[in-house]
């Protein structure tokens, strides 16, 4: 508990903004609409992080394709987070466990995360949205 | 006879209209009597005629079209639902909204589920 | 055959499969679609496979399951959408669950 | 459950339209919407049945006040369900309680059910929509 | 200084937005400086000119434009999301728009983010 | 303080309450507005109200929940929307949940 307070005690590391994703991918336009935030600020060289929670997490399994549904597959499009220097990309270990999904993802540098160390990351950023 | 009568609430820009669309279209591939496809809530967004979805997405609009026009579907929009959107401010000869559409009041959905043997909302 | 019930939501995220199965009758069938195919890895499923014992027919649309990369476990019988169609004529009436 | 398969089997007893109430009242549109629906249905003398569940059962529950929230509270319209002829208004009791909420209604004539008898209820009818 | 940007992402006929429109309402009387709202997803919808609520429903676009009007408040629609839900297919002189929104795109949100000290999404 | 939390909607339906909790720092504050206020009546609270001992702040937007028709319990501060207000800025950041 100490190093999280110490974290989010430290106020002058606060700094961009992080996207909750929640949302499953297919079924809304939400993941569209958050990711297509995260690449405008990525492009505006603006500090983003993605946290993928609850049902939010399906979003980074591997071996999904949305063209079996007659998508457009903006997941793929994750693969492009290298070139906009987005670089923290965080799951909730809790929500991978409860839906039975293993640690494998379509992009790499996901840091699966704790609760704790899920939220204390989150208070490492200046602004939150959640889609 | 088989009678379908199917309620869409969701938006074209929902990839659940998807699956309403592929329902529908298998249902009358199979030769069913598709009386009528009732769009309610969000699902009036269809008849927007002013709506631009990328041309990389899936045409939902289109679609609905096509089966309109193969098929002789009736698509109804609902009046009030329109309203609230800001597409069927006044409802005849609109020029914004799409001519596949029918402006209809929800008397129109009482009807269709009473013809219908079967009634899907999607 | 009885109602045919299409599940659209992951019972992960909304309780709308709870209520399916609270007003779920023996001579039912149900059809996993859309996000409800998350379903198939939720407890409420187990619980469905064990209590009716065989006697609900559990079906799930498999072009929405394989593109969310979920298995389809044995339990559950992989349908196409034009089997959907099949299916709301030999039940006597659907709910859509969404 | 030999009563339930009774009416279940009683195919031509089957009719009308059931809505599904599954939304609380304020924040959608949903309850509204089902409400316009149901009101029609009344004024075409065609056979309608409101089942509330879930969420929706907040929709009934005694002293509520929407005009509180600048909402024009489409809950005092429930009031002319008998003047529409509208006297099927189920509940569902397993709602009720996990909500800690007491049978104490803003209209008359709703029956409080178990999820069987609800079940056997709504199987009376003929099509189902659910909002 | 405090400063506030907000997004919202409900319609006009959501009650949710009533909850919105209350709060930056009192953020403005308690005079923080807000610089500015950011209509994104459904949000967009605000901006429909052809929108007709009942009169005897809540007039959640008469607010906004109440409040850009009183105390110079600037609201941004999202363009991708307004093409979406047919409201901006030209962004120039359309009448379409309400004119107390301004097109724009995300790097406004961008912006906004950027300068606010705090940002709050309904 | 750390963080606001808005919360919006019935924990009954969805499970964003509870996500909102998995987050939750012992310096933070929850305001329930909208359909949030049928969570003082939601299991997920009590175990809130128990687990934070005092140190979590617990709002409630009283016209809200008197809309609905909800008891504000004393475990709960009665607040408006003009102290959401003052909220956003006696905390570093606010999170909507919703």
């Amino acid at each position: 508990m100490i190093s999280i307070e110490q974290q989010s005690s430290s106020s002058a590391q606060a700094n961009g903004l992080a996207i909750i994703n929640s949302k499953a991918p297919f079924s809304s336009t939400h993941g569209k609409d958050a990711l297509d935030i995260a690449l405008i600020f990525g492009s505006f060289e603006q500090k983003v992080s993605l946290f993928f929670q609850g049902d939010g997490v399906y979003q980074l399994i591997a071996d999904q394709d949305g063209s079996l549904l007659a998508i457009k597959d903006y997941l793929k499009t994750f693969s492009a987070f290298e070139f906009y220097d987005i670089e923290d990309i965080y799951v909730c270990q809790q929500s991978l466990s409860n839906r039975q999904l293993d640690e494998n993802f379509h992009i790499d540098e996901v840091k699966v995360l704790s609760s704790i160390e899920f939220s204390a990351a989150l208070n490492r950023h200046q602004h939150v949205l959640r889609f | 006879m088989k009678t379908l009568a199917v309620v869409i609430t969701t938006p074209p820009y929902s990839h659940l209209t998807i699956t309403a669309l592929t329902y529908v279209e298998a249902a009358l591939v199979a030769g069913i009597n598709v009386i009528g496809v009732f769009f309610y809530q969000d699902g009036v967004m269809h008849a927007n005629e002013d709506i631009s979805i990328a041309s990389d997405e899936y045409q939902a609009i289109a679609h609905w079209q096509r089966l309109q026009q193969q098929y002789q579907l009736p698509l109804h929009i609902c009046i009030t639902a329109a309203e609230k959107r800001g597409i069927a401010c006044d409802a005849i000869d609109n020029d914004k909204i799409n001519n596949a559409f029918t402006v209809s009041g929800l008397g129109e959905l009482v009807e269709l589920t009473t013809k219908a043997s079967r009634l899907v909302q999607f | 055959m009885s109602t045919l019930h299409l599940v659209r939501q992951s019972a992960f995220a909304s309780n709308d499969f709870a209520q399916c199965l609270s007003v779920l009758d023996h001579q039912d069938s149900v059809v996993l679609m859309d996000d409800g195919c998350y379903n198939l890895k939720h407890p409420l499923m187990d619980s469905l496979i064990k209590r009716v014992d065989g006697s609900v027919n559990i079906n799930v649309v498999v072009s929405h399951a394989q593109a969310r990369a979920i298995e389809i476990i044995t339990a559950v019988k992989a349908i196409e959408i034009s089997d959907v169609v099949e299916l709301t004529f030999t039940h006597k009436k659907v709910i859509t669950w969404q």
